[in-house]
C-alpha cells in the first residue's frame, strides 16, 4: 500500500446504504455466528458493528440437531445446529430489547417449513420497533416440496420473498443458497419477488467422516460448510449475480481480514458479512471495518462505493 | 470480564511423552480467572487450524498475572502449540464460561482426576487451599511417568493417591476402584471431578450412591466458547428437550443436574 | 490404531474392481493433475499405482487458457487450464506407448464441445489397446446448450453417456461436476446412461480477486477450486449417491493421505483418486495405497470392501 | 535425476530486512543441480500453505551434499520458511526445470541481476569460474543494505559492479542503465540475467541491439513444478499460439525464444 500517501485528515465514507438498511460501516455479523450480540459484548462494542444479523429465528421454539454438532475441516467448519432458537416471540420480547437498548443496528434471521410460517413471522417482526431489516434465510427444507430446500427452486423463491415483502415494510434480504446449479437465476427470482438486497453465500453442504468411529462425525450426518474453504465459491458467485442482477449484495463466505472483504467488494458485495471469523477473532468486525477505511485513506477513495463491483468485466 | 488477548509466553515445557506445560502473561485476563473455567486459544496466529482450541485453567498466578496451561498433544492444534517459544506470543480469549463452585466454610473436599483431565483441578486445589479446605486428590493414569503434577501438588500442599493401571505407583487399577476400595464417604463433604468420562460417571455413582454432592467439568467440541454458536451442545440428562451449552452453562456442572 | 495387533504376514487384499477396471491397489491419480506419466516417471514407480488418469483429451489439439492459470486459496486451489491437450491422436501415437511400456494401468479422459465429438474420441480409443477404461468429464461447457455445463442437466448426461457407451467396449465412467442442485439426478441420469462406474467430484467453480490489480487474479476469471478445502463437499455427495445409485464410485476431492482416503472409501467409495496432492507430494499415490494397506492389517480387514460404504446409514 | 527429500538445516540466517539464506544438506538432490534449476520446497511440512514454492539454486556445494537458497520474504509461504531452524528438516523437490547454457569455451560473460533476482547467478557464476570464463556482475538493487551476496561474489572472484536506486553504493540508478553507460558491448559474449521482468526486458534489448546471445530465467505461479499441472503457462512471443511451461521448458530461456 501507498504508505507515502496517507493523509490522516483525510475523509472517507465507509457508510453503505444496503436495500434500504442504513449501515455505519459496510461489516455485518452473520447469523448463527454471533448468538443474539450479548454473547459478545464483552468483546466488542455492538453499536460499532454495521448490522449484527441475529440467529435464525423461527415461528416456534426449536430446540435443535443432536450433537456433535460442530467439526473442524481444512480451512473451514462444518456445522448442524439445527436452527435451534427461543421462537420468534421471545426472541423480540427478550433479546431484542437489549439489543436496541446497546445501539445496535438489528437485522433479523428468519426460517420456516412453509411459506405461510414465513409470512407469520414476518407479520410478527412488523409490529414490532427496532429491526432494521429481515433477512431470509431460504436454505430450510421444504416441508411441502418434500424437504428439498427452499432457496433451490427459483419458483418457490419468488413465492416466498413476496409472501414476507407482502407482510413487511422493512427491507427483506433472501439470504441464497449456494447448493444449486445456477445461482443467477435463483438471484432473478428473489428479485422477481420483490427482494431489496441478497445475502450470499450461505454454507456449502458437507460432511466429515471419523475413521476411528467409521461413521459420520455431526449427528446429523451433514452440516454446513463455512470459512475461508468456501471462499473461492462464494466470490464466483457474487460476481455472476453482480453481473445480471441490479440488487445490492451482502457478501460473505469465509472472511478473516479486511483483504479478504476488498475481494467480496470488488466482486459487487455493497456490505460484507462475517461469520466463522467471529469465532477466532471476536473483534473481527471491528477490525476489518477499520482495515477497510485505511485501505481507502491510503488509496483515497473518498466513497466505498467507488470499489464495489470494480473487479467485475 | 472475559478478554481477548496476546499473552507472552514466559515457560513452556514438555511434562511426558505427550504432555506440556505452557505459562504466559496476561494479567487482566489472570486477574478474571476462576478455577473450573477454561481459556479459547490460537495454537498458531498465523498458520494451523482455523478454530481456537479450550484448554483449562491449570494454574494461575494473579500476582504474576501469569495463566499456566496443562495440555496433551492429540492434535494438529496441539502438536502446533508445542512450536511455540518462550518469548513468543499466544492469542487467548478467556476466561470463558462457568467454573466450580467454592464451599462457602472450610470443608474436607475430595479431587478426583483422570489423565490430563487433572489439569482444572490443580487450580481448584490452589483456590480450596486459601479457603482452609481439607483436600484430598485421587489421580488416576495410565503409568508413573504420566502422573505431572505431583510437584505443583505436594507445593499447594495436599494429600495425594496416585492409581496408575500398570501399579507403577499407588493403587493399581481404576481410579474409581480406588476410590471404592479406599475412601470412606463419610469423610467426605464434596467431590470435584474432571477426566474420562466413564471415571467421572463411575465417580458421580459413588457420590450420589453415598450423598455426596459434587460437580464435573465436561467436554464438548467447540466453535464460538462464548454461547454464539451453539455448537457445544449436550444434553445432561437423557429426558431433557433441551441441550444446554457446555462452554457457557458449563464446562462444570453438579452430579445433580448430569445423568452420565 | 491396534498396534497391538499387527500381523505382518496377514494378508490383506487391496486390489479393486471399479466397474470392470481392475486396480491392483485403489489409489488412483486424477485427470489433469499427473499429465501423462511421463512428468511424475523420476518420483514414484508408473505400474505400482492403481490407475493412471492421464490429462483430459480432446479431438483437436487445444492451446488452453490465457494465464494466470493457478492461484492457491486457502486449503486449495484453483486452475483454469481450459484443457490444453495435443488431440486424442497424438495422445494415442505419443504418449499412451510409453505408459504401457511402463507397465501403467490407464484411463484416458475425454471432453468435447458436442456429444458427437464425445462419441468420436471414444471411437477412436476403441481402436486402440493399452487403455483400461474412459473417464467423461462432463464439467465442459456444452456448445449446443449454449455454455451450460453437460454436466449439469440430467437429460444431457444421459445422452452423452450413452453416446459413448456405444462407441466403445470399455469400462465409461463419467465424472460428475459438484456444481449441481440435486447430485443424485445426475448420477442416475449417468446410470441410466449406462455407466460401469461414477468419478466424483470435479472440481467446485470459483474465483479469487488481486485486491492490489482489482481484478481476478485468474486470467479465465473463474477456474475450478480443488484441494483439502473441498473434501467435505466431495464426501457429503458421494455418501448421498452412494445410497441411491447402484455403480462403483471413483472417489475423490482433497486427498492429501491415507486417513483422507479412508474417510471416502466408508462414504462408498470403491476407489479413490488424487489431484492435487500429486503437487504436494510426488509419491503420494504410493504413501496412500501402502497407508490403505497397513491399516487394513492393523485391523484386520482382509478385503478392502468390507469399508465400502461402512459408514452410511 | 531429480528426487524429493527432506533436507537437514545446517545454517538459516537474514541477510537483510526481508532476505534470508538457508542452507540444507541433501547430497543426492545436491548433486545433480546444475545453475538455473529450482527446487520447490514445502516452508511447512505439517501445516501452511497447500502448494510448494520454486526457489532457485543460490547455491551448491556438491562435495558437502549441501543446497543454498536466497528468498525473500513476500507472503505467506516465505513467511513460514523463516520459522525453520537448524538441525530442521526442510521438504523439498529437484531439481527442477532446465538451467542456462555453460559455454564450451572460457568467454567473457555478463551477469545481471536486480534484487532476489540475483539469486540463481551465483550459482552460475560459480560454474563459468570453474569454467575459466572473465565474469562481471551488475547487481541493482534499492540501496546498500539489499546488496546480499558480495560475500560469495567476492569469493567467487568475480568483477562486481553494483546499482542502488538511491546511490548509497555503486551506480545511482536502474542496473539498465549502468550497463547501458558503463558497458563496452564489444567486451561481452554472453549474457545470463535474472530478475523483475522490465530489468530483463531492457537487458534484452541492450543483448539484441549489440548482437550478444543471452538468457534470462522467468518466473510464473507454479503447482507442480513438472510440466504435469499445465499451470505455468506463458506465451513467449506475442504471435505464439503455444504456451510454453516455465517450470519444464524454462525457467531459463534465450533472449532469442522471448518478446518481453
Ligand atoms: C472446557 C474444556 C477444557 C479442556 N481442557 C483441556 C486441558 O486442560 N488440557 C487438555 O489437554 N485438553 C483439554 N481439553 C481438550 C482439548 O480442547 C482438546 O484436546 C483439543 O482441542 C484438541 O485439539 P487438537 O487440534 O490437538 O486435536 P484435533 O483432534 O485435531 O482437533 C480437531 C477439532 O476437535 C476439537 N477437539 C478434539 N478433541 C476435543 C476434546 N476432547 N474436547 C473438545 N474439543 C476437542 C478441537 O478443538 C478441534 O476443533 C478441554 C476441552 C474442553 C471442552
Ligand atoms: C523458477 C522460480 C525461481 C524462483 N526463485 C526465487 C528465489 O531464488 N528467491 C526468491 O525469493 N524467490 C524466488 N522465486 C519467487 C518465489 O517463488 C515466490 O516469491 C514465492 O513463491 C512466494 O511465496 P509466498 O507464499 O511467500 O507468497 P504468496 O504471495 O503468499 O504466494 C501465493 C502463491 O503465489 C505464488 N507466487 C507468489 N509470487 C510468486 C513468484 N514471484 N513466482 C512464482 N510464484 C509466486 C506462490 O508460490 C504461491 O503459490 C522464484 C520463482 C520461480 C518461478
Ligand atoms: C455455527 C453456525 C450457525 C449458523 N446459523 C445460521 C442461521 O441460523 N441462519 C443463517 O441464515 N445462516 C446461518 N449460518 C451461516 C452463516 O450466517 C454464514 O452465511 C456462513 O457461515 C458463511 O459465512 P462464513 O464463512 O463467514 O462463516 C450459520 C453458520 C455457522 C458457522
Ligand atoms: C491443474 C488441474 C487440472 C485438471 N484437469 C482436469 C482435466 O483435464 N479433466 C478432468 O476431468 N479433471 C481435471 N481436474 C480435476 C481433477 O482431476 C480432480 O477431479 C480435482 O482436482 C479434485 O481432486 P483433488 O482435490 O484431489 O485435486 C484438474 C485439476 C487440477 C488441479
Ligand atoms: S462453543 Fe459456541 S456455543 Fe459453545
Ligand atoms: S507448474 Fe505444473 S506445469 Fe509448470
Amino acid at each position: 500500500m501507498n504508505k507515502g500517501l496517507i493523509n490522516p485528515g483525510e475523509l472517507v465514507d465507509i457508510s453503505v446504504n444496503l436495500g434500504g438498511v442504513k449501515m455505519k460501516n459496510p461489516v455485518a455479523v452473520a447469523s448463527g455466528t454471533f448468538g443474539y450480540g450479548r454473547e459478545y459484548e464483552d468483546f466488542i462494542n455492538l453499536s460499532s458493528i454495521g448490522a449484527i444479523i441475529v440467529k435464525g429465528t423461527t415461528l416456534e421454539v426449536r430446540n435443535g440437531n443432536k450433537p456433535p454438532r460442530v467439526a473442524e475441516t481444512p480451512a473451514g467448519m462444518l456445522n448442524a445446529i439445527g436452527l435451534e432458537n427461543p421462537g420468534i416471540d421471545k426472541f423480540l420480547t427478550e433479546y431484542l430489547p437489549y439489543l436496541n437498548q446497546k445501539g445496535a443496528t438489528v437485522i433479523a434471521n428468519i426460517a420456516g417449513n412453509t411459506i405461510e410460517e414465513y409470512a407469520a413471522i414476518a407479520s410478527r417482526i412488523e409490529s414490532c420497533q427496532g429491526i432494521a431489516a429481515i433477512e431470509m434465510n431460504i436454505s430450510c427444507p421444504n416441508v411441502k416440496q418434500g424437504g428439498l430446500q427452499f432457496g433451490t427452486n427459483p419458483e418457490t423463491v419468488m413465492r416466498v420473498v413476496a409472501a414476507v415483502k407482502s407482510e413487511t415494510s422493512l427491507p427483506v434480504i433472501p439470504k441464497l443458497s449456494p447448493n444449486v446449479t445456477d445461482i443467477v437465476e435463483i438471484a432473478k427470482a428473489a428479485e422477481a419477488g420483490g427482494a431489496d438486497a441478497l445475502a450470499m453465500i450461505n454454507t456449502l453442504l458437507g460432511m466429515a467422516v471419523d475413521i476411528k468411529k467409521r461413521q459420520p462425525v455431526l449427528g446429523n450426518i451433514f452440516g454446513g460448510l463455512s470459512g475461508p474453504a468456501i471462499k473461492p465459491v462464494a466470490l464466483r458467485m457474487i460476481y455472476q449475480v453482480y453481473k445480471e442482477v441490479k440488487l445490492p449484495i451482502l457478501g460473505g463466505g469465509g472472511i478473516m481480514n479486511y483483504q479478504d472483504a476488498l475481494e467480496f467488494i470488488m466482486v459487487g458485495a455493497t456490505a460484507v458479512s462475517i461469520g466463522t471469523g467471529n469465532f477466532v477473532n471476536p473483534h473481527i468486525a471491528g477490525d476489518v471495518a477499520q482495515g477497510i477505511q485505511q485501505y481507502m485513506e491510503e488509496n483515497h477513495i473518498k466513497n466505498i462505493n467507488e470499489l464495489v463491483g470494480i473487479a467485475v468485466k | 470480564m472475559p478478554s481477548v488477548g496476546k499473552g507472552l509466553v514466559i515457560g513452556h515445557h514438555q511434562v511426558s511423552d505427550d504432555m506440556y506445560e505452557i505459562e504466559f502473561i496476561l494479567p487482566a485476563m489472570s486477574a478474571e480467572c476462576e478455577p473450573g473455567q477454561f481459556v479459547h486459544i490460537m495454537p498458531d496466529m498465523d498458520n494451523g487450524p482455523l478454530l481456537r482450541r479450550p484448554l483449562s485453567l491449570y494454574d494461575v498466578d494473579k500476582k504474576s498475572g501469569s495463566i499456566t496451561l496443562l495440555y496433551k498433544v492429540v492434535g494438529q492444534g496441539t502438536r502446533l502449540l508445542t512450536r511455540v517459544r518462550n518469548k513468543d506470543y499466544v492469542d487467548v480469549m478467556g476466561p470463558l464460561g462457568r467454573g466450580f463452585s467454592l464451599p462457602g466454610v472450610a470443608q474436607n473436599v475430595l479431587l478426583i482426576g483422570g489423565g490430563v483431565g487433572i489439569a482444572p483441578l490443580i487450580y481448584l486445589a490452589r483456590a480450596l487451599k486459601e479457603l482452609g479446605c481439607n483436600i484430598k486428590v485421587l489421580y488416576g493414569t495410565g503409568t508413573r511417568s504420566e502422573l505431572v503434577v505431583f510437584d505443583k501438588l505436594r507445593q499447594i500442599g495436599v494429600e495425594i493417591m496416585p492409581a496408575t493401571m500398570d501399579g507403577t505407583v499407588g493403587y493399581k487399577g481404576l481410579v474409581t476402584d480406588l476410590l471404592a476400595d479406599k475412601v470412606n464417604p463419610s469423610e467426605i463433604d464434596f467431590i470435584y471431578t474432571c477426566g474420562p468420562e466413564p471415571m467421572m460417571a463411575g465417580v458421580a455413582q459413588f457420590a450420589k450412591q453415598n450423598g455426596i454432592p459434587g460437580e464435573a467439568s465436561l467436554e464438548e467440541h467447540m466453535a464460538c466458547g462464548v454461547g454464539a454458536c451453539l455448537g457445544c451442545a449436550r444434553k445432561l440428562k437423557a429426558e431433557d428437550q433441551h441441550y444446554i451449552k457446555v462452554c457457557k452453562d458449563g464446562p462444570v456442572f453438579s452430579f445433580a443436574e448430569i445423568d452420565f
